[in-house]
């Protein structure tokens, strides 16, 4: 048990998993000697050599082509994308590619591959440094998506990530890489430390890709959340009082739908809440799959809690992100209907 | 908008869009295009500096002359099995193609696309370079799959998707696939395999290994995006890769010029990233074998990437779906200057005493034969509309490992019908 | 009045604009000399010339880049992508460029610029000839998203997109270019000339963009369909005998919501069929926001058909294929429950 | 997997990663640049053929000579006038630069980005083509601006986000758009504009305007995909267009031989593709003013793109948001050995005795009080987080034209808050 942050958790697990298989490569635009804008490559280089750990030329869709060439031959290349937003040169080699391989080659060219890449707001970091593109990866078949919302599950995800013989993309609420953020934008953040999924055991271990968590138990509204979303709902729960269960899905493809089923069923009532745009975000999914599986557990119609359909903007950022001034009346109003 | 009005001191800009010399009713005429004499070129070294083959994308590596002999530097000398292996092989695909053609026209299958006059580019590629080497081809390279000796009756499978077919009627016609015989899955999505072979090849140098990998694009493809990334990535590795650029002269109903063929070459791409750089008569076997053995040599000797451009012309349509009459003049194909790979290299054979006429007619009657029984074989097990690939759950398998739960109930809504 | 296939209403379309405003120009792949490999834009070079209508070089990225700095300078370039299926290198210009750039030149740059492209399947194209990526560009900001069913819709929807000032993606259903489809494969298609919706006006008329239309009028229950679909709708309705209200959208960026509310308020059950993957396709977002909005006149859940989340396969098209087998079982469904 | 077992008579294959010469710790050493005597490069004629421009891609144009004179056959010849211009520009955007650097520092934005050692590639630039050229350029060019005297103030509000930036608070600092001064809205996504540029040339050929288009991509930006489809459209089309590639030899904390910059010139792409091609000191403003002019003559007279590789050196921080001692040594840019673009320009005016110290004091200090006062302007407007451009309801405009149903209501929603 050593208390890390998710930066030094996701760390960690290249590090467990790259001593343990030598097939493991690392690559990505200043992922090498300096060890990743957000550090979450560092060290890496110096422990397992160049030839392991490498800088790729500033271009995605060859960082993810070479990436799948690479996982063809056998090995288990774990790519980053240095932000989300950046990651649509590579589209067309993930959706197209990857996330076709197998099915086209009939299982004789499956791709053990993870593409790694922090996304989200609440930096001010714009339009292109802001964005939260899952719901695109959710409508290809063929690859898995995940996103973990503290240290613990970002070291066990990854590990059973990089041990999936499939694409994985793995998106890092960047926003809360040192510290859980509840989006009171003008409250000090409480760093990692202070939170019990911080105890990130040392060495192997997994959390599996498929299985929520609940976040909270509760029995008045269910809200289904992931990544920095996560940690929105625990709080507006507590500040509103109100006794609503909080998943945290974890991995959206391929989502738990048995923990969703029994949470709605139980409490009959559901708020899904992302960052990502509204219209055609995976919100939509959910709220599509829980109206078509608990329609008649449901007493009020399910709640989107999401982005603007706008570019995220600069200097309007709080106006922008979902927090609890959003989350809490969507709550109120779940349980008034 | 036009600013003309405003600035007469200033020419007008105007668009310059460039045009085949040749449309639909005019004559074809290639007397512009200039062919260096076979043996002209000089061959530098395998571990010369890539600038020492900057000069020859300006020119041709041709090994056959006009009389079928083997002249110059390149000149691979192969020995007289393998010359005669490579004729078979092409004389192979070419049967097959034009089985596989009439087939469609027959409607019993959805799609066709012959390599007619480019079966030299393929063929003579795989035996340059070691079993062990993976391909990542076009669509035109089926003669790598003939010259390692994958059974037509599967290939013919795949394009009847039927219940023989390999790839369990999930791909188009002729995007075939296979890891034992080290052909990857060719990909609907035109250059996405060029960076992938790019890939491959730097995992192959991580690992110490020794095996290398080749790639085939086409001359319109090389327009992607893909292209770039794949041999920037390829030089600033130094992957043990050859970038073959298969120039055939037309992409679909546009010629070269409209990929950038108008200004220089395309093995002159390789001169802007500072990799090695050849440019081959592709209708010459022997210098595509000369070309791609020098290549991989180089590539195995860990000094890196060569990029190939193979010189050729499309003689037929695009594919099934295409008519090149619609946009060019007919018959162009035949008039091609450098002539057709299978004569060619037959005529060598003949020169050299190690081939004759009759030969060549038993060997054509047993190749053709070869191709009618793998045909009867391949439709008992169906063709496309008539007994083709059936199989729901089949259909929800390998998208993932495992079947999760949302496609397991997709499977299970569709059998319940 | 003239009788034209869908093909040759599209083509008129272009005539009618480009006879009208020179600051059009076409561009795209093969759509030049040749005249597109589905015909569309046949004897437009001809007749406007090649600095208006031309061959681009294979690069999606660069024709709508291209397009771009084109609409950038005050033109209304009109370009092709060959085939839908082929548009993901292009992603990252439509979804990053396109789709902000009125919005991040705080409305200096507006992009008048139309992206036409065939979707699909039906034809036995394979994976890649034959799919609908319609909802990737409904989750971006920035995007108008027109799908038409018919000639005369066709005509008109494209010189709105033409005349609109945003870019728009026009998704052309390529299965019924020659004629409409209904969905039985193994029955002889009937040409467009046999269809009222084939008299096309000659010269100059829009299609209001954002605008349903009624395709089919009904009491029993809501058909939320666009393009091939709406013909499927059409006939499986008439197939079972059900009194089902078909709404063919047109537009699906921004949807046409106070249609979609009138008719689901009046049938209180509802269907949506497309043939786009299932899991966050845009079928979630009707479902979402018809469960949003009609919640309380909702008698059962809103049903998806859909395309299944796989690779469109070759050779066994009519099993993933969403045509009447599969609609007619879902609406007695929803009339069961 | 490792296959040397198998083969041992065939070498192990093993992957080349490109490695500076120098990280922290190391000295730095540029003694290895070739740096080719100012005034040594011939200057071909505006009309001559791409191929003429083909051997200077591996040299460098270079005017101001070690004593600060203007050497050779790409002396700009310019009158006095322009030149104190230039310097004036240049100081001002240091000036600038310095200002914003430090307001970042003191909280009053999320970000900025310096160009320090690079203003002459912008502002040179900018004198040397039409006021009615467009740009398109990257977040180093600021030099545009200020050359074009776009407002001062109205680059702080954006670099504030506060009530006067004309973006609204919408994009990240530096990120300037302005029409009015031809200068095309920045991009945080890397190579975008490079295609872009070369569509607006193509219009502007359309139309049969005279106008063309200039644009900047970095060093490291050119391994995108969209850099290849730029240079390539341009060279189809002969597209009226100047494609800049600022070779800094940085990109974040990688050297430009990751981005492909060791084996030969970024320059040399345009041999790639056939267009013509410069290699330029980017430290030297009368070398940027001089291929400017000529690739905008050229472009003009309708003679197709220009692809120019101005070399220089970043000598700050990628941005505020980096610490480059943690990847190349201290002091690295102090030691870069074509010097300081300002310095060499204000030397120059000194020699020719048109500039003279106190002139040089004394406009130093105007610059900075010019600088002052509009800061001091800027933010009686806010800064970000105190006062910043706030307005929920614009928030919502400019997605579309017009505000359709689901933003009327997105919007109405957060108005009721
Ligand atoms: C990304 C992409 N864009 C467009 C197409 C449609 N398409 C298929 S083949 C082809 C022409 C390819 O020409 P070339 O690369 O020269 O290869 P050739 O057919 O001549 O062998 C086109 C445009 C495609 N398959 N993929
Ligand atoms: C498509 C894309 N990928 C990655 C980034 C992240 N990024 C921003 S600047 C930068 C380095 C750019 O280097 P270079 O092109 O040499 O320009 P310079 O900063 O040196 O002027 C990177 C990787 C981005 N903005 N866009
Ligand atoms: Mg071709
Ligand atoms: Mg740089």
């Amino acid at each position: 048990m050593t208390v890390r942050n998710m930066i030094e958790a996701l760390n960690d697990a290249h590090k467990v998993m790259m001593e343990r298989d030598d097939g493991i490569v690392v690559l990505g635009e200043d992922v090498g000697y300096f060890g990743g804008v957000f550090r979450v490559t560092a060290g890496l280089q110096k422990q397992f050599g160049t030839s392991r750990v490498f800088d790729a030329p500033i271009a995605e869709l060859g960082i993810v082509a070479t990436a799948i060439g690479m996982a063809a031959y056998g090995l288990r290349p774990v790519a980053e994308i240095q932000f989300a937003d950046y990651i649509y040169p590579g589209f067309d080699q993930i959706i197209s590619e990857a996330g076709r391989m197998r099915y086209r080659t009939a299982g004789e060219w499956p791709l053990p591959m993870v593409i790694r890449t922090p996304y989200g707001g609440g930096i001010f970091g714009g339009q292109t440094h802001s964005q939260s593109p899952e719901a695109f990866f959710a409508h290809m078949p063929g690859i898995k998506t995940v996103i973990p919302s503290n240290p613990y599950d970002a070291k066990g995800l990854l590990i059973a990530a990089i041990e999936d013989n499939d694409p994985v993309l793995f998106f890092e609420p960047k926003r809360i890489y040192n510290g859980p953020f509840e989006g009171y934008h003008d409250r000090p953040v409480t760093p990692w430390a202070k939170h019990a999924a911080a105890e990130v055991p040392d060495g192997h271990y997994t959390v599996p890709i498929g299985k929520a968590a609940v976040a909270r138990e509760g029995e008045a509204v269910t809200i289904l959340a992931y990544g920095t979303m996560v940690h929105v709902a625990l709080a507006t729960a507590e500040a509103e009082g109100i006794d609503a269960e909080v998943l945290d899905l974890r991995t959206i493809v391929p989502v738990d739908i048995e923990a969703i089923e029994a949470s709605v069923r139980k409490t009959g009532r559901c708020v899904v809440i992302h960052e990502a745009t509204r219209t055609a975000g995976f919100g939509a999914e959910l709220a599509a799959l829980v109206q078509e599986r608990c329609f008649y557990h449901l007493e009020a119609p399910v709640i989107r809690v999401t982005g603007y359909d706008v570019p995220y903007p600069h200097s309007m950022e709080w106006t922008y992100f979902p927090g609890p001034a959003r989350l809490g009346p969507a709550l109120r109003k779940a349980l008034e209907d | 908008m036009n600013r003309e009005t405003e600035r007469p001191n200033r020419p007008a800009l105007s668009l310059h869009v460039p045009e085949p010399d040749a449309r639909p009713g005019d004559e074809v005429d290639f007397s512009h295009i200039a062919i260096p004499a076979a043996g002209s070129v000089s061959r530098p070294d395998i571990a010369a500096p890539a600038s020492d083959t900057h000069q020859l994308v300006y020119s041709l590596v041709r090994v056959l002359d006009d009389e079928g002999a083997a002249v110059g530097p390149w000149d691979p000398r192969l020995d007289a099995d393998t010359l005669r292996r490579m004729l078979r092989d092409m004389m192979l695909v070419r049967a097959y193609d034009d089985r596989m053609y009439r087939a469609q026209r027959q409607g019993k299958t959805s799609f066709y696309m012959k390599c007619t006059g480019e079966e030299a580019i393929a063929v003579a590629a795989a035996h340059a370079m070691d079993r062990d080497d993976i391909f990542f081809p076009t669509y035109r390279q089926q003669g790598l799959l003939v010259a390692r000796d994958y059974p037509l009756l599967k290939m013919m499978c795949q394009v009847y998707s039927n219940k023989g077919d390999p790839l369990k009627g999930r791909q188009l016609p002729i995007m075939y696939s296979d890891r034992a015989h080290g052909f990857f899955s060719i990909s609907g999505n035109l250059a996405t395999q060029f960076p992938q072979a790019v890939g491959w090849a730097m995992a192959s140098a991580i690992k110490g290994d020794s095996r290398i990998a080749a790639a085939w694009i086409g001359d319109g493809a090389t327009a992607e995006g893909d292209f770039h990334n794949a041999v920037t990535f390829a030089g600033v590795y130094r992957a043990p890769v050859i970038l073959n650029v298969v120039n055939n002269q037309w992409a679909i109903s546009t010629f070269s010029g409209i990929a950038g063929g108008e200004l220089t070459t395309f093995a002159a791409r390789a001169v802007g990233y500072g990799i090695a750089g050849l440019r081959v008569d592709g209708n010459d076997a022997l210098a595509v074998y000369a070309a791609t053995a020098w290549a991989a040599d180089r590539a195995r000797s860990n000094l890196g990437p060569t990029l190939i451009e193979h010189f050729t012309y499309r003689v037929e349509g695009h594919s099934t779906s295409d008519d090149p009459t619609a946009y060019r003049p007919q018959g162009a194909g035949a008039k091609w200057p450098l002539g057709d790979p299978v004569a060619r290299l037959r005529k060598h054979l003949l020169l050299i005493g190690e081939w004759d006429e009759e030969r060549d007619a038993s060997l054509q009657e047993r190749l053709s034969a070869e191709v009618r029984a793998a045909q009867r074989e391949a439709e008992v097990q169906g063709t496309l509309g008539n007994g083709h690939y059936e199989d729901a759950a089949s259909m929800f398998e390998d998208v993932f490992e495992e079947l999760p739960w949302h496609l397991r109930e997709q499977r299970d809504e569709t059998l319940r019908k």
